[in-house]
C-alpha cells in the first residue's frame, strides 16, 4: 500500500440535534459512507466514500442530513483546476482511462438556452389548449414523396410508421445499463402516455414482450439479444451506430453486472464480459449498412421502419444524408451532451458536437437534398424540459429522445457513478438489493407523469404560438430567434437573432 | 376490511415504517426529533421489518378474521373496533401476560419497550388517518387496500 | 425599409371573390364596389385583383403582367423572354392617374406561348417549363417580377386602397367570369407593388387574409419541390402549396383542401375505416402542409374559385349564391353592397370549403 | 329456541359472542354460581398483588349481557341436568328450561388425600373468592405452605410473596411446572424464584397439616415438617362435572365432545375446562384447562348451538406466565416421551432458555424463557404440522421471524391466510 492522493469531493454533514439514530442512512447507501457504533450509540461518515447522490438526504426522516461540495481547495489556478489534478492523482494511481457516466458536464454553450420561441401578437391569435384541440401526435417513419390517387381513390400505400401520441420517446437504455426496474418503469410509462421506449442493446426481457408495440427494439454491434422474436416484438429497429456519450468507442458491459436474466436476455454466458465493439464488424461503410437495414426489413417482412442512431459528429449532414438514401426511415441523432451508463471520461468531454447544432445542420441538408420529407429525424442528447423540445422540432425535428431526463424522473440525482453498479436509486444496478428500490410502478406513474407535464407545456407554448398541430412547428425555424449567438451559430441553427 | 400488505419485491429494508411507527405513537405523534430524542423509551414499532438481503419486508397485524389474539387474550383488552373492523389492544385492560404473542402465528404482536408489561400491536393509526407505516413507506411496499397481493 | 422578400412581413386583410358559374363575363366594377366596402379592413398599403376570362382574343397565350423598376430590368427580362418564348403581343397596361396612387413602377404585359424546343431542351411539361421561368425572374432578376403569368387571366395590383386600384387599372373596361379582390393591411411595408396581393402563378391566384403561424414549415417543405418563397408572404407559400397539390401531384380537390385544412385526428378516429387510411395518409404524407393559424383565402384559377377557411375558423369568411352567381368575402356587407338579396347566404364552417366552378368543370 | 349456559367464564363468553353472530334474536340465560359480572380467572393472582381490583378484572365490559341480549342468573348454582326434560334443577329447586345447553362450568380444584386438609387456613386459588380470602390473610410477615408447583401454585405463591409472605412450595414432582415445562427450563425457573426467597421442597409432597395453635404444620413424606400460617393446596384442577352425573351424557376425565363440543347427548354442548376434546399433539381426547382453549371452544359450541356447521380443529397447550420479570412461553410437549421424537435447546443461561421438540420432522412443542418475541410464528407452524427440519437452528434462535420461514408459508402469512 502505498498513500493514496484521493481526497473526498463531498462533505456529509449531520445536524446532531435532529438525527434521530434511525439508521436509515446506514442501510441505504451502498457506498457504506455511514456507519453506527453500537458502542457508543453514535454515527459517522466516510466522506472518501460518497458519491453525492443524496440517497441518505432524501430519506433521512428528519432532514439531518446534508452534503456539500469538499471545501479543501488547492491554490487557486485558472489552468489547473483541482478536478484537473485529481484526475491526475486518480490515473497516477491507477494507470486505467477514468471512467464516468452520464452526460457531458462541462460548461459548453448550450445552445437550447440560446434560443427563444415566438408567440402571438395582435395580428394572430393564440390558441387557447384548454378550449380547442391542440394535436401532438407524430408519426415516425418512411413517407411518400406524393400520394398517388386514381378515380378519386388513394393507391399509395403508406409505409410502416411509429405512432405517438407525444413526439417524445425514452432513449435506448439497455437492460444491463439499468435495472430491469427502470426499464419496466419507462416501458410501462411508454405504454400509458403512448409513446416508445427504446430496449437499446440489452435485448428485451421476456417480462417485456408485453410492451412490444411500445418498444423500439435496437441492433448494435454487440448484437446481444438479437433473434427473430425480438426483431418482430418491437415497433421499430433500430440499428445503433453510436452514441453521443462515446462517438467512436464501443460498450461494455463488466461481468459481474451480467447476471442470470441479463445473461439470458443478452443471450451471453453469466458472469462473461458483454463487449460491444467499436465498430458493426459488418458494417465498414455506407454501402455496409444499406445491407444492414434491408436485412432488417427483409427479416421482419417489411412491417417495421428501420432506424439508425449516430452520435452527432463533425460531418453529421452528410452522414445523415447517406443514412437516409441508405434506406434508413428515421434517423436518430445523439448530441455531445448524451447520457450513458459508462463511458471514458476523456471521449465523453471532448467528442461531437452539440445537438442544436447537428439536427440544424442535417435538417437544413436534407431539404436541401430534397428528401427530408422522406426520412423522420429524431434527436437525442440533453433534452432538459419541454422548451428544448419545441425549440428541437422548430429546428427540424419530428421527434426526441430522452434519457437523462427520463432517468432523473426515476430518481436518479446524476451522480455520475453508473458504471460502479452502486447506483443507490435502483436504476443504474443490478444489485438485487438496490434494484428493488425502484418499484416499477412508482417510476412508471414518475415518468408517465413527466411525459404528461410536458405534453401540457408543448400544447400551452404551441397555443401561444397560434399553432394547434405540432406538424406546423416542425422546422418552423421562424418560430425561433436566437440570443448572444455569433453570426456563424445563427446560420447553422438557421434562425434570425432576437430583434430581427 | 382493507388491510395492510407487504410487497416483498419492493421493500427496500429501510426502516422508515418503523420509525414514523414508533413516533406516531410516542407522546409527540408529529414531531420524529421530539419522539425519538425526548421520550424516554422509543416506543416499539408495532410492524417489523425483516431482512435477510436482498430479501425484506414489514410486517403487522394482519387484523384477522378469526383472531388467535383476542380469543387467547385472557383479560379481554384485545377487542375488535367495530367501526373499523380493526383488532385493537385496550392498553389499561392489558396485563402483559405475552398469550396473545404465543397465540398469534404471524408474529404481529410486540412487547411494548416504553410502557411496562403491555403490548403493541398495529391500530391502523385510526386516529391519524392513512397508518404512518403506509404513509411513509418510499417505495410503495406497503399498501393498504383490500385482499391481498 | 426591407420590402416583401427581404423580410416577412404579417398583415391582416379583406378577400372578396365573384364567380358566375355559368360563364358570363361581366365588368370589374362590381368586384370593385364589393371590396370597396370593407375599406377599413385596409390601411391603403396594398390592394389587388385577380380576373379571369378577360382576354378571350388571346386565351391560348400566357399573359404575363410584368412590373419593372426600371427599363435596365426590363430589357433583361425582354431578352430572357425572346429566349424562352415566342412573344405575340406586348405592351403596356393601360392605368389613369389617381391622386392617391404613387410611385407606380413600369407596367408591362406579354402574351407569349414558350419555345417548343426550349420546353424539349428542359424535360419538363409546358407549365413547369413557365413555372421554371417565373421563379427564375423573380430571383434573378433584380427590379423585375411577374405579377401575373396565367392564360386568359391577369392579375392587377398596387400600393392603394384596393378601389384605387382598381380604378387605376380601369378595371371598369374589363370583363371576366371570376374576379377576386384583395385589401390589405400590413402592419409594416415600405409599399412595394410586388407585394400587394393577389399572388399568381400560371392561373392560379391567391387573396388571403390571415396570418399563418405554420408558415416556415410550409415554405420549406414546398421549397424542397422546387419552389423559391422569394417573397416570404404567406400567399405565396399558400399558392405554392396548392400548385403543388393539384397541379404537381394532381391530387383530388377535396384531397388538396383536406390537407391544408386537415381534420383532427379525433375526427378521423371516427372515420369509417377506408376514409381513415386516406385521412391519415394525407396528414402523415403531407403534414409539413397543414396550414395554421388564422386564414381565409381565395385560390381562383381557370376553372372557378375555392374559398377555405383554417381549420378552427379564426378568420371570418361569408358565402352567397344568387343564381348562377356565387359570391365570398371577409364580410357579409362587402356581397350585400353587390347583390342586396342573395338567395343564400352562410358562413362556411371552418376547414369547410366553398366550391365554385364553372359549369361543366369538374375541378378547380 | 332458548339458549342456557352454565357458567360465566371464558366458554361461556365465547359462546355468548358466537350466538350472537348468527342469532340475534332467541334468548340466552347464563347461570353462575358466582355471583360476578364475568371476570377473568387468571387474573386472581393480580388481584392477589394487587395489581387488579374487582373492576378491572371485568372479562367484558360493563355493558356486555345488555349489549348481548344475555339474561343472567348469578350466585345460582344448577345442581342438576335432566336431559329427557330438556330442564336444568337450580340450587333454588327452580326449573329451567331450555334447547340448546352449554355447560361451561370449568374446573374445581383437585383435592389430594392429605390428612387435616379441610378447615380453616386451608385455601384453594381457583375462583375471585379465593384470591379475596387469600388476600386478607397474607399479611406481610405471615408464612405460606403451597401445595402444588404447578401454574396454580407457583402464581399464588409469586403472588403470596409480592405480599411480603414466606412462601415454601411442595410438590411431589422432582421439578416445578411439571405439566408445560422441561426440567432445564424448569431449573431457570426454580433458581429465579429461590432468589425472591421462595423455598422448595421438590419431589415429595405434603401428607398431614396438623394445628398447632395458631399456625399449622405441615408434614411431608420424606419426614420433613414445615410450620406455616396458612396452607394454600393447589395441586391442579379437575372438571367441574357434578352436574351430569348419573345422566346419560358421557364422561371420561372431563365431558366428553365431539368435533362441534356437542355432548353424547344432542342439543347439549360442554366447552372449557369441564370438557375433554382433541389433543392434536398427542393424537388422544384430553382436558387442556387453558383460557384460550375454553374461549374457542365456546365459540364453536355457540355457532353449532345456533345452528352453524362449526368444527373445533383440536387443541394443544400453549401457555405465557411470568415470575418476577422472568417470561416464559411453552407450548406443546415440551420434554420427548421417548426416542421418536427429538430435542433441541440453545444453551441455556441464566435467564434465557429456548428449546423445540420435534417428531417427525414437525415441531410438537417449545420452550422460550425471557424470548417471548413472536413466539407465536412457532405457534402457528406447531398448528399447521410443517416440517421444520431446516429450520431448527432459527426455531431456538431469540431471532425467530416469517422471514425464517418457507416461501410460500411466509407468503401466506404476509397475505394474513387464516392459520389452523
Amino acid at each position: 500500500m502505498t498513500l493514496s492522493m484521493n481526497t473526498p469531493e463531498f462533505l456529509v454533514e449531520r445536524d446532531l440535534d435532529r438525527c434521530i439514530k434511525c439508521q436509515v442512512c446506514v442501510g441505504q447507501c451502498a457506498n457504506e459512507v455511514h456507519k453506527y457504533d453500537k458502542e457508543t450509540d453514535s454515527l459517522s461518515c466516510d466522506d472518501l466514500a460518497c458519491v453525492g447522490c443524496h440517497r441518505c438526504v432524501t430519506l433521512c426522516p428528519t432532514h439531518a442530513l446534508t452534503i456539500k461540495k469538499f471545501p479543501l481547495e488547492f491554490r487557486e489556478n485558472a489552468n489547473w483546476t483541482a478536478n484537473t489534478i485529481n484526475a491526475i492523482y486518480k490515473q497516477a494511481e491507477s494507470g486505467g482511462i477514468l471512467l464516468t457516466g452520464m452526460g457531458n458536464d462541462k460548461p459548453y454553450p448550450i445552445y437550447w438556452d440560446h434560443l427563444l420561441l415566438n408567440a402571438s401578437q395582435v395580428t394572430n391569435p393564440s390558441i387557447d389548449p384548454l378550449r380547442e384541440p391542440m394535436e401532438v401526435k407524430t408519426y415516425l417513419g418512411r413517407k411518400p414523396d406524393k400520394l398517388d390517387f386514381s378515380d378519386g381513390e388513394l393507391v399509395t400505400e403508406i409505409a410502416p410508421q411509429v405512432e405517438l401520441e407525444l413526439p417524445i420517446m425514452f432513449s435506448a437504455m439497455s437492460f444491463g445499463s439499468i435495472s430491469l426496474n427502470a426499464v419496466k418503469s419507462l416501458a410501462a410509462a411508454a405504454k400509458e402516455v403512448g409513446t416508445m421506449f427504446n430496449t437499446g442493446e440489452g435485448g428485451l426481457h421476456q417480462d417485456l414482450y408485453s410492451y412490444g408495440d411500445n418498444a423500439i427494439v435496437q441492433v448494435a454491434s454487440g448484437r446481444f439479444g438479437v433473434h427473430p422474436q425480438y426483431l418482430d416484438a418491437g415497433t421499430a429497429i433500430e440499428i445503433k451506430i453510436g452514441q453521443g456519450a462515446k462517438p467512436g468507442i464501443g460498450g461494455h458491459l463488466p461481468g459481474e453486472k451480467v447476471g442470470k436474466e441479463v445473461s439470458e436476455t443478452r443471450m451471453i454466458p453469466e458472469g462473461s464480459d458483454a463487449l460491444s465493439p467499436a465498430p458493426h464488424h459488418d458494417i465498414y461503410s455506407i454501402e455496409d449498412l444499406r445491407q444492414l437495414i434491408y436485412s432488417l426489413k427483409e427479416a421482419t417482412r417489411y412491417k417495421k421502419p428501420v432506424a439508425v442512431k449516430i452520435a452527432a459528429v463533425h460531418n453529421v449532414a452528410a452522414i445523415a444524408s447517406g443514412i437516409a438514401r441508405a434506406g434508413a426511415d428515421i434517423i436518430t441523432i445523439d448530441g455531445f451532451r448524451g447520457g450513458t451508463g459508462a463511458t471514458p471520461l476523456r471521449t465523453r468531454d471532448n467528442v461531437g458536437i452539440p445537438i442544436e447544432l447537428a439536427l440544424a445542420a442535417v435538417d437544413s441538408r436534407l431539404r436541401n437534398e430534397s428528401i427530408r420529407h422522406q426520412v423522420s429525424l429524431v434527436v437525442a442528447g440533453s433534452v432538459r424540459n419541454s422548451a428544448d423540445i419545441m425549440k428541437a422540432i422548430a429546428l427540424g425535428a419530428d421527434a426526441v429522445y430522452i434519457g437523462s431526463s427520463a432517468l432523473l424522473a426515476l430518481g436518479c440525482h446524476m451522480c455520475q457513478k453508473c458504471y460502479t453498479g452502486k447506483c443507490n436509486w435502483g436504476i443504474a444496478t443490478q444489485d438485487p438489493n438496490l434494484v428493488k428500490r425502484l418499484n416499477p410502478e412508482i417510476g412508471a406513474q414518475r415518468a408517465a407523469n413527466l411525459l404528461r407535464a410536458w405534453k401540457h407545456e408543448i400544447k400551452e407554448m404551441l397555443g401561444g404560438m397560434g399553432i394547434n398541430a405540432i406538424e406546423s412547428l416542425r422546422g418552423n425555424r421562424l418560430m425561433l430567434r436566437g440570443v448572444g449567438l455569433s453570426d456563424r451559430d445563427l446560420e447553422i441553427l438557421g434562425v434570425k437573432a432576437a430583434g430581427e | 376490511m382493507k388491510k395492510i400488505y407487504a410487497q416483498e419485491k419492493y421493500c427496500i429494508g429501510c426502516r422508515l415504517c418503523e420509525v414514523y411507527c414508533s413516533a406516531v405513537h410516542s407522546e409527540y405523534p408529529n414531531d420524529l426529533v421530539k419522539a425519538f430524542n425526548r421520550s424516554k423509551i422509543v416506543p416499539t414499532p408495532r410492524v417489523k421489518v425483516e431482512e435477510d438481503r436482498p430479501l425484506s419486508f414489514a410486517m403487522q397485524c394482519r387484523h384477522c378474521d378469526e383472531p388467535h389474539c383476542l380469543k387467547a387474550c385472557i383479560t379481554g383488552a384485545m377487542y375488535r373496533d367495530e367501526e373499523s373492523g380493526a383488532i385493537l389492544n385496550d392498553a389499561e385492560r392489558c396485563v402483559g401476560c405475552w398469550t396473545c404473542i404465543v397465540a398469534c402465528p404471524y408474529g404481529g404482536i410486540f412487547r411494548d419497550e416504553s410502557k411496562s408489561k403491555v403490548v403493541a400491536k398495529c391500530d391502523y393509526c385510526l386516529d391519524q388517518g392513512d397508518p404512518a407505516c403506509v404513509k411513509n413507506c418510499p417505495n410503495g411496499a406497503l399498501i393498504i387496500e383490500e385482499g391481498g397481493e | 425599409m426591407l420590402r416583401e422578400g427581404q423580410v416577412r412581413i404579417p398583415s391582416g386583410c379583406a378577400i372578396s371573390g365573384i364567380i358566375n358559374r355559368k360563364g358570363n363575363r361581366f365588368s370589374g366594377e362590381k368586384i370593385i364596389d364589393s371590396i370597396a366596402v370593407m375599406h377599413d379592413r385596409s390601411n391603403g398599403l396594398g390592394g389587388g385583383f385577380a380576373a379571369y376570362g378577360i382576354y378571350p382574343e388571346y386565351k391560348d397565350f400566357y399573359a404575363f403582367h410584368m412590373f419593372y423598376d426600371n427599363l435596365r430590368a426590363k430589357e433583361d427580362v425582354e431578352h430572357f423572354f425572346n429566349e424562352h418564348f415566342s412573344v405575340e403581343l406586348s405592351g403596356i397596361i393601360p392605368t389613369r392617374k389617381v391622386s392617391s396612387i404613387k410611385n407606380a413602377p413600369i407596367i408591362w404585359r406579354y402574351f407569349m406561348k414558350p419555345l417548343p424546343d426550349k420546353i424539349r431542351d428542359s424535360e419538363l411539361c409546358e407549365d413547369e417549363y413557365v413555372v421554371q421561368c417565373v421563379m427564375k425572374i423573380n430571383s434573378k432578376f433584380s427590379g423585375a417580377y411577374v405579377v401575373s403569368s396565367g392564360k386568359n387571366m391577369g392579375a392587377f395590383k398596387a400600393v392603394g386602397y384596393p378601389e384605387d386600384v382598381g380604378e387605376f387599372y380601369k378595371l371598369e373596361e374589363y370583363e371576366g367570369y371570376t374576379w377576386t379582390a384583395h385589401g390589405r393591411f400590413p402592419t409594416n411595408t415600405p409599399g412595394w407593388w410586388g407585394g400587394a396581393h393577389p399572388f399568381t402563378l400560371l392561373d392560379w391566384s391567391v387573396v388571403h387574409n390571415g396570418e399563418i403561424s405554420s408558415y416556415d414549415a410550409n415554405r420549406r417543405y414546398v421549397e424542397m419541390f422546387g419552389y423559391d418563397c422569394s417573397l416570404q408572404t404567406d400567399t405565396e407559400a399558400i399558392t405554392y402549396a396548392f400548385d403543388l397539390l393539384l397541379r404537381k401531384h394532381g391530387l383530388p380537390l377535396d384531397m388538396a383542401i383536406q390537407t391544408v385544412a386537415a381534420p383532427f385526428w379525433d375526427s378521423i378516429a371516427h372515420m369509417d375505416e377506408k376514409q381513415q387510411k386516406v385521412f391519415k395518409a394525407l396528414r402523415i404524407t403531407y403534414s409539413s402542409l397543414l396550414i395554421n393559424g388564422p386564414f381565409s383565402i381565395i385560390l381562383g384559377s381557370k376553372n372557378g374559385f375555392v374559398a377555405l377557411n383554417d381549420r378552427i375558423k379564426l378568420r371570418a369568411l361569408v358565402a352567397a349564391e344568387d343564381n348562377e352567381t356565387l359570391y365570398v368575402a371577409s364580410e357579409e356587407s362587402a356581397i350585400r353592397a353587390v347583390c342586396p338579396k342573395p338567395e343564400r347566404v352562410w358562413s362556411p364552417r371552418g376547414g369547410e370549403p366553398v366550391i365554385g366552378l364553372l359549369e361543366g368543370a369538374d375541378s378547380i | 329456541m332458548q339458549y342456557v349456559i352454565v357458567g360465566n367464564s371464558a366458554a361461556a363468553i365465547g359462546a355468548v359472542e358466537s350466538i350472537r353472530n348468527y342469532d340475534t334474536e332467541n334468548p340466552i340465560l347464563v347461570i353462575s354460581d358466582e355471583p360476578y359480572h364475568t371476570y377473568s380467572r387468571p387474573l386472581i393472582s393480580y388481584y392477589l398483588t394487587g395489581l387488579r381490583d374487582e373492576e378491572s378484572m371485568m372479562y367484558r365490559p360493563k355493558d356486555f349481557y345488555d349489549k348481548y341480549k344475555v339474561e343472567t342468573m348469578l350466585g345460582r348454582r344448577v345442581e342438576a341436568v335432566v336431559t329427557e326434560k330438556k330442564q336444568l334443577k337450580l340450587d333454588n329447586q327452580e326449573v329451567i328450561s331450555y334447547d340448546k345447553l352449554l355447560i361451561a362450568t370449568g374446573g374445581k380444584p383437585f383435592l389430594p388425600p392429605i390428612e387435616g386438609a379441610t378447615g380453616p387456613d386451608i385455601y384453594n386459588f381457583i375462583k375471585l373468592d379465593d384470591a379475596k380470602d387469600l388476600k386478607e390473610v397474607a399479611q406481610p410477615g405471615k408464612s405460606a405452605v403451597v401445595i402444588g408447583g404447578g401454574l396454580i401454585g407457583l402464581k399464588v405463591a409469586e403472588g403470596l410473596l409480592k405480599n411480603e409472605v414466606a412462601v415454601t412450595v411442595v410438590d411431589l414432582a422432582p421439578q416445578l411446572l411439571n405439566s408445560i415445562l422441561d426440567a432445564t427450563g424448569a431449573d431457570i425457573v426454580r433458581k429465579c424464584l429461590e432468589k425472591q426467597g421462595m423455598e422448595f421442597h421438590l419431589g415429595t409432597t405434603a401428607k398431614t397439616i396438623q394445628n398447632f395453635g395458631e399456625r399449622k404444620i405441615v408434614g411431608l413424606a420424606d419426614g420433613k415438617e414445615v410450620a406455616t400460617d396458612f396452607v394454600v393446596v393447589a395441586v391442579g384442577v379437575v372438571p367441574n362435572k357434578h352436574l351430569v352425573e348419573d345422566t346419560d351424557i358421557k364422561v371420561n376425565r372431563g365431558i366428553v365432545t365431539d368435533e362441534s363440543m356437542g355432548t353424547s347427548v344432542e342439543g347439549i354442548f360442554a366447552a372449557g375446562d369441564v370438557a375433554e376434546n382433541h389433543d392434536i399433539l398427542f393424537g388422544q381426547n384430553r382436558v387442556i384447562p387453558i383460557l384460550p382453549n375454553a374461549y374457542e371452544q365456546g365459540q364453536v359450541a355457540g355457532a353449532n348451538m345456533a345452528g352453524q356447521k362449526s368444527v373445533y380443529p383440536g387443541g394443544f397447550a400453549k401457555n405465557a406466565i411470568g415470575f418476577f420479570g422472568l417470561s416464559m412461553v411453552t407450548a406443546g410437549i415440551t420434554t420427548a416421551p421417548d426416542e421418536t421424537f427429538q430435542e433441541y435447546s440453545s444453551q441455556p443461561a441464566e435467564d434465557r432458555y429456548l428449546k423445540v421438540v420435534i417428531k417427525e420432522g414437525k415441531l410438537v412443542g417449545f420452550v422460550r424463557i425471557n424470548a417471548v418475541d413472536r413466539s407465536g410464528i412457532l405457534t402457528g407452524l406447531l398448528m399447521q404440522q410443517k416440517d421444520v427440519t431446516d429450520l431448527i437452528p432459527q426455531l431456538i434462535s431469540e431471532e425467530i421471524g416469517l422471514i425464517n420461514l418457507p416461501q410460500d408459508l411466509r407468503k401466506a402469512r404476509l397475505k394474513g391466510d387464516a392459520v389452523q
